[in-house]
């Protein structure tokens, strides 16, 4: 579970230009819950997203994850509560190489470096065992029938198999949280609900799936439990689905 | 293969190749001897005292047999030794052609 | 000035370590002044992110050093065919007035380097920047130490002169010339085996107790620096002579000549780590309350512990080795 | 008449060896230790002193002070011998670096020059070359071979 | 520890990835880089083996050489004053050396004239070096002609040419007699060129020294220490002062690699903002980038290593020759012995890989602090 309690970010504190991407948001995800976060562009989804995602520190509020992988803390269970909020980045990037797996915009494949480069990148640093990750990759190359690209660089793929890299990439460390930033803003509608089949699949495997888009096709598509809608950094509505 | 394999197997194959000049040092060293004791037998025979290096100049024929101001001692041109004394020819006198 | 490739290796050395540790000072500095954990404004942020350049400089400067003693020792000895009347370093070393203290101040910054590495690790392994101030606060005080060194060494560097006329190993360290190199060679040398042997087991014993009982770690960290101590004594005044096998000869250097198999680095290598690693278990011993520290530091200690005993023991088995196996006997 | 030609040929053999013995200095090898203090002898060769004893077994030392020492204590370093057992005393004269007949020498004590075991007995053929070292090495005593008691050997400690 | 391991390897995998995939840059950077260290490596194997040489081959020189000074110069040395130094005790033997240098104009180069002590060679003849025998094409049995002081032409039989091997030491040598040397020269009798002493005991030549400065204080005694000591000191100056030079090379070559570290390009750093965000904290990107530097300066110091020693011993330095020979007619030619250690590797390695080293740890800290978040952006 994923609790945000009166989040507030902001940027250049005490500038005059000061901005306040996200405003007092407080929000409850549930573990294997399907939620997506819509709104216009600049209304602070992507900020929403990185602060969960442990790639920033809010400014105030609080986050606590439970029942989430927490490496390098006390509490060894899952089940622990931690308060991420102001940990230093060793600690957030520990869980977040461990919690959540990234499915970006523009998909960011490093090029020039090979499909299956790619997809074994966020294991490097975990200090397993080489053979295991490897063999792992290959299991999901597989299963996104892309294995015969295995040795191809990424810019010679097509956008599907593009996106289908960046899919198993986002899976190399199991995470229990997949998250995506408009994943299907350079996507034609029949890539786009490919993928909104992929990822329900992976909610059906206990994986709570976090989306922020503006693209009606994945908001209004039957597959999310929960639409939250943002607009100048604050929610403004949740709709739940059965 | 993986990379780091094929880095670490070129980083040992230069190593023992280090290695293998270190031996192969060894090696001439003793190879050396032969011609070493020649040398050195013609040094005592002949009361040497240095090496024939550079023979442009007395102070650099036997740079132990020179003394402080050997520098201004072989031409009125000559300069230090080094760095320009080994690059800069010495002036050619009229008499030399003689 | 002698101008030779090894001293410029060990110029250049010194100018980057000086410069690299005067550089993460400032931030030291800096990060004394405005760290505050609660914050996450972008100057915490940044300083937060200073601390992994500061550790990274000073695992340059620790590699650096510990090369670099090495480096200077070796080159000391091998120039000493350059003055008159010194056979190895010692006498190297005592051609001017930094040749000594440069040496000094290399292994104490040198052990206060690898304290620092040892906290900074431990610092790292908890979530809530437990040793931040300690850390910084160490850190400052060995800027001024490395720089004093470099430039100690580039003064005893320039102030060489070939043919200067030194004092050989066998005067500097010989039983009746007053100084610290004669006061070690003359300490009674049977006593003072005896004292490093009972050191020993003490410092042993103290840790076997600590990794099974889990306390005692200041008598350790104690023991361990008195062994560093009673050890270099022990070595100067009896047990170089079993290796020289020379009843008069105390020098500590020649044992580093390759007519003694390099032995010397396998005893000062060992002693300098033990060192380190005793140090480590006093200087965490009083931070071990702190916040997430009680996980980590317990473990840590554990294994400096050990590291130390192993480097010890090692250390004592090879200068035992000869006076128990060699036939030359002291009168 | 056997008895006395194989008696001379007895005679001629001992005074063979005795002449051996007294001629020929044999010379340390690099295993040869000092049986005073255990130092090997090889690398000082300017100092070696040399024992033989009259079984022509030949017992090196370090320097003239080792050499002294073992004389003055046969029984102690070698037992079950002694002082009688030898036949000749050699030691290297300091400037010509040649085996002189040690029992002959002259000695100088307290000089500044120093051997592998510090402070020495050097040792001289002539005298006046003692003499003259004596001066230029500010030596405090000039002795001969029977001078040189346990109390001199203190005095080198 | 097998945890640590693994993640050095994968790391490396990934900076060797990233390496190859900017080849052409990272090939010159090598190339430069194993350059460098070939020349400070080539010259400081150079030197220590002609240190060493020279150790080697002047172990039998004289003890000790005493000249005669006049007004700063040397001067001719009466051989009685030999008899007086050999009454010094602890002398063994005093020989008069008689040896001078020859200017011949025809091949421009100058040789030395030395006379044996033992007599030989027989008046009329003489032994020439093998550098001479080269340069003027004289080979045993020809007649060699060479200028008295008056300048008469003085025809000389070459009965040997020294060994070829012992060049280093007899490349220039004219071996002649005493009686051809005297009348060449007009060389007065009773005087020699300086006086060879050889001592009994070398512990003594000290004082022996000192003795006869006091007795003739117009005199310098040079002692085979200092012989030794000036080829030291010439050969660590010399190798000093090129590393100073090439000094110059490795600071240009660290502000190049200065550069090329910290002016991250945009497409570098948006690589860097993905391995951070898909979970590469900032010591591992700094592992990274230590050890893209490690595998180019590891790969550059081994291969420069070993070309160097190729260069120095199997092609006898052949790019410093014309360096060396400077304007020298007569040069000896001669193969070192081959010597490498740990020594000369480690400072080797101070000079180039130390510095490299430091020079990239900042801008490899500037990179690695790209915000996790910037590719969300």
């Amino acid at each position: 579970m994923i609790e945000l309690c009166a989040i507030t970010k902001s940027f250049a504190v005490g500038l005059p230009y000061q901005l306040t991407a996200v405003r007092d948001v407080s929000l409850v995800i549930e573990q294997g819950q399907f939620v997506v976060i819509k709104g216009p562009s600049g209304s602070g989804k992507t900020t929403l997203l990185t602060l969960i995602g442990c790639m920033a520190r809010p400014t105030s509020g609080r986050i606590m994850l439970r029942g989430l992988p927490h490496p390098g803390l006390p509490g060894s269970a899952d089940s622990a509560e931690v308060e991420i909020t102001s940990l230093p980045e060793r600690f957030l990037t520990a869980i977040r190489r461990a919690t959540f797996g990234f499915i970006f915009q523009h998909f960011n494949l490093v090029r020039g470096i090979t499909v299956l480069e790619n997809v074994m990148l966020p294991a490097y640093p975990t200090g397993e065992p080489y053979e295991l990750f490897r063999s792992r990759a290959l299991q999901l190359l597989e299963l996104f029938s892309i294995s015969r690209h295995a040795a191809t660089p990424v810019d010679r793929l097509s956008g599907g198999e593009t996106q289908r890299v960046a899919i198993a990439r986002a899976l190399i460390n199991n995470p229990k949280v997949i998250i995506a930033d408009e994943p299907t803003a350079h996507l034609d509608s029949g890539l786009s609900s490919e993928f909104m089949e992929i990822l329900s699949t992976f909610q059906a495997q206990g994986k709570t799936v976090l989306i922020a888009s503006h693209d009606p096709l994945v908001y209004e598509s039957s597959i999310p439990d929960m639409v939250v809608q943002m607009r100048d950094g604050a929610i403004t509505g949740i709709t739940r689905q059965q | 293969m993986r990379k780091s394999n094929i880095f670490i197997l070129i980083t040992c194959f230069n190593l023992a190749l280090l290695l293998l000049l270190a031996a192969h040092a060894r090696l001439g060293k003793q190879n050396a001897e032969v011609p070493q004791a020649v040398c050195a037998g013609i040094v005592k025979e002949l009361q040497l005292t240095d090496l024939c290096l550079f023979t442009e100049a007395r102070y650099t024929r036997h740079p132990s047999m020179a003394d402080f101001h050997a520098p201004f001692q072989d031409h009125p041109g000559a300069l230090d030794h080094f760095p320009s004394g080994s690059l800069v020819s010495p002036p050619r006198f009229s008499h030399e052609g003689l | 000035m002698i101008v030779q490739p090894a001293a410029l290796a060990l110029i250049v050395a010194a100018l980057l370590t000086g410069f690299m540790v005067l550089y993460a000072g400032w931030y030291g500095v800096r990060i004394l002044l405005h760290w505050d954990m609660r914050s996450g404004s972008e100057l915490q942020l940044s300083l937060e992110r200073r601390t992994y350049l500061i550790s990274a400089i000073v695992n340059f400067a620790l590699i650096c050093q510990l090369l670099s003693l090495l480096l200077f020792i070796y080159t000391a000895d091998a120039l000493h065919s350059l003055f008159i009347g010194a056979m190895c370093a010692a006498g190297t070393l005592h051609v001017n007035g930094f040749g000594y203290p440069v040496l000094a101040l290399k292994i104490v910054n040198f052990l206060l380097a690898g304290l620092w590495l040892i906290i900074n690790y431990a610092d790292t392994q908890g979530y809530d920047y437990p040793l931040i101030r300690v850390k910084y606060s160490l850190l400052l005080a060995m800027v001024p130490l490395v720089l004093l060194e470099s430039f100690c060494l580039i003064a005893y560097f320039a102030g060489l002169q070939a043919d200067v006329i030194t004092s050989c190993c066998g005067s500097l360290f010989s039983l009746d010339r007053p100084g610290i190199g004669g006061d070690l060679a003359g300490l009674p040398d049977r006593s003072m085996a005896i004292a490093f042997y009972c050191n020993m087991a003490a410092t042993a014993a103290c840790g076997i107790i600590f990794l099974v009982k889990k306390r005692g770690g200041y008598l350790f960290a104690a023991l361990s620096s008195m062994g560093f101590i009673s050890a270099i004594a022990a070595l100067v005044s009896f047990f170089c002579l079993y290796f020289y096998e020379l009843p008069t000869h105390h020098c500590p250097f020649c044992i580093l000549q390759s007519q003694y198999g390099y032995v010397g680095y396998l005893l000062y290598g060992c002693l300098l780590g033990g060192g380190v690693a005793g140090l480590g278990v006093g200087a965490l011993m009083p931070l071990r309350g702190r916040g997430s520290m009680a996980a980590v530091i317990p473990v840590l200690q554990r294994q400096l512990m050990a590291a130390a005993l192993v480097l010890y023991l090692i250390f004592t088995l090879v200068v035992s080795w000869p006076v128990i196996f060699s036939s030359f006997k002291l009168l | 008449m056997k008895t006395t030609s194989a008696f001379i040929i007895w005679l001629c053999l001992v005074c063979a060896t005795a002449a051996y013995a007294a001629d020929t200095v044999p010379v340390a090898g690099e295993k040869d230790k000092c049986p005073v203090c255990g130092m090997f002898v090889a690398p000082y060769p300017g100092w070696t002193g040399v024992i033989v004893l009259k079984d022509l077994s030949a017992l090196f030392f370090d320097g003239p002070k080792d050499l002294c020492t073992y004389y003055n204590n046969v029984g102690k370093y070698s037992p079950g011998r002694s002082r009688s057992d030898i036949a000749a005393v050699w030691v290297k004269d300091y400037y010509a670096l040649t085996s002189i007949d040690g029992m002959k020498a002259f000695y100088v004590i307290g000089s500044d020059v120093l051997g592998p075991m510090g402070r020495e007995l050097v040792p001289f053929m002539k005298e006046s070359d003692a003499a003259t070292f004596f001066k230029d090495h500010k030596g405090s005593k000039i002795l001969r071979f029977g001078d040189i008691t346990p109390q001199v050997m203190k005095s080198l400690e | 520890m097998s945890g640590l391991l693994a993640r050095h390897r994968n790391i490396i995998d990934f900076a060797l990835s990233s390496l190859l995939r900017r080849k052409a840059k990272n090939i010159s950077l090598l190339a430069v880089y194993t350059l460098i260290v070939i020349i400070i490596a080539s010259c400081m194997l150079f030197i220590n083996a002609l240190k060493q040489e020279a150790a080697a081959v002047l172990k039998d020189a004289p003890d000790m050489v005493v000249q005669k000074m006049v007004a700063g110069r040397h001067d001719l040395m009466p051989v009685s004053r030999g008899e007086v130094i050999g009454g010094i005790t602890g002398v063994r033997g005093v020989t008069a050396r008689l040896w001078g240098y020859y200017y011949d104009a025809v091949t421009r180069a100058n040789y030395t004239l030395t006379v044996s002590d033992g007599g030989q060679p027989a008046p009329g003849s003489i032994y020439i070096g093998s550098a001479i025998a080269r340069l003027t094409g004289f080979s045993q049995g020809d007649l060699m002609p060479l200028r008295t002081y008056k300048g008469e032409s003085k025809l000389l039989q070459v009965v040997r040419v020294l060994p070829a091997e012992a060049e280093i030491v007899s490349a220039d040598l004219i071996v002649l007699s005493e009686k051809d040397f005297r009348e060449l020269f007009n060389f007065p009798a009773g005087f020699a060129t300086d006086l060879a002493v050889s001592a009994g005991n070398p512990l003594e030549l000290a004082t022996i020294a000192a003795k006869i400065v006091h007795q003739f204080p117009d005199t310098r005694p040079i002692m085979k220490s200092e012989m030794l000591r000036t080829y030291d000191s010439i050969f660590d100056w010399r190798g000093g002062m090129i590393v100073v030079m090439f000094a110059v090379a490795v600071l240009a070559f660290i502000i190049f690699a200065w550069d090329k570290a910290s002016g991250l390009s945009a497409e570098e750093r948006r690589e860097i903002g993905i391995l951070k965000s898909i979970g590469w904290e900032t010591a591992d990107v700094l592992l990274l980038k230590f050890w893209e530097g490690a595998i180019i300066s590891l790969t550059a110091f081994l291969c420069g290593a070993t070309v160097a020693y190729c260069h120095v011993f199997f092609f006898s330095a052949s790019l410093f020759e014309h360096a060396l020979k400077g304007w020298a007619v007569l040069y000896p030619q001669f193969r070192l012995a081959p010597s490498i250690n740990a020594y000369q590797l480690t400072i080797l390695f101070f000079l180039t890989v130390v510095p490299y080293t430091a020079a990239t740890i900042i801008p490899s800290w500037r990179s690695a602090t790209v915000d996790p978040d910037s590719s969300m952006r």
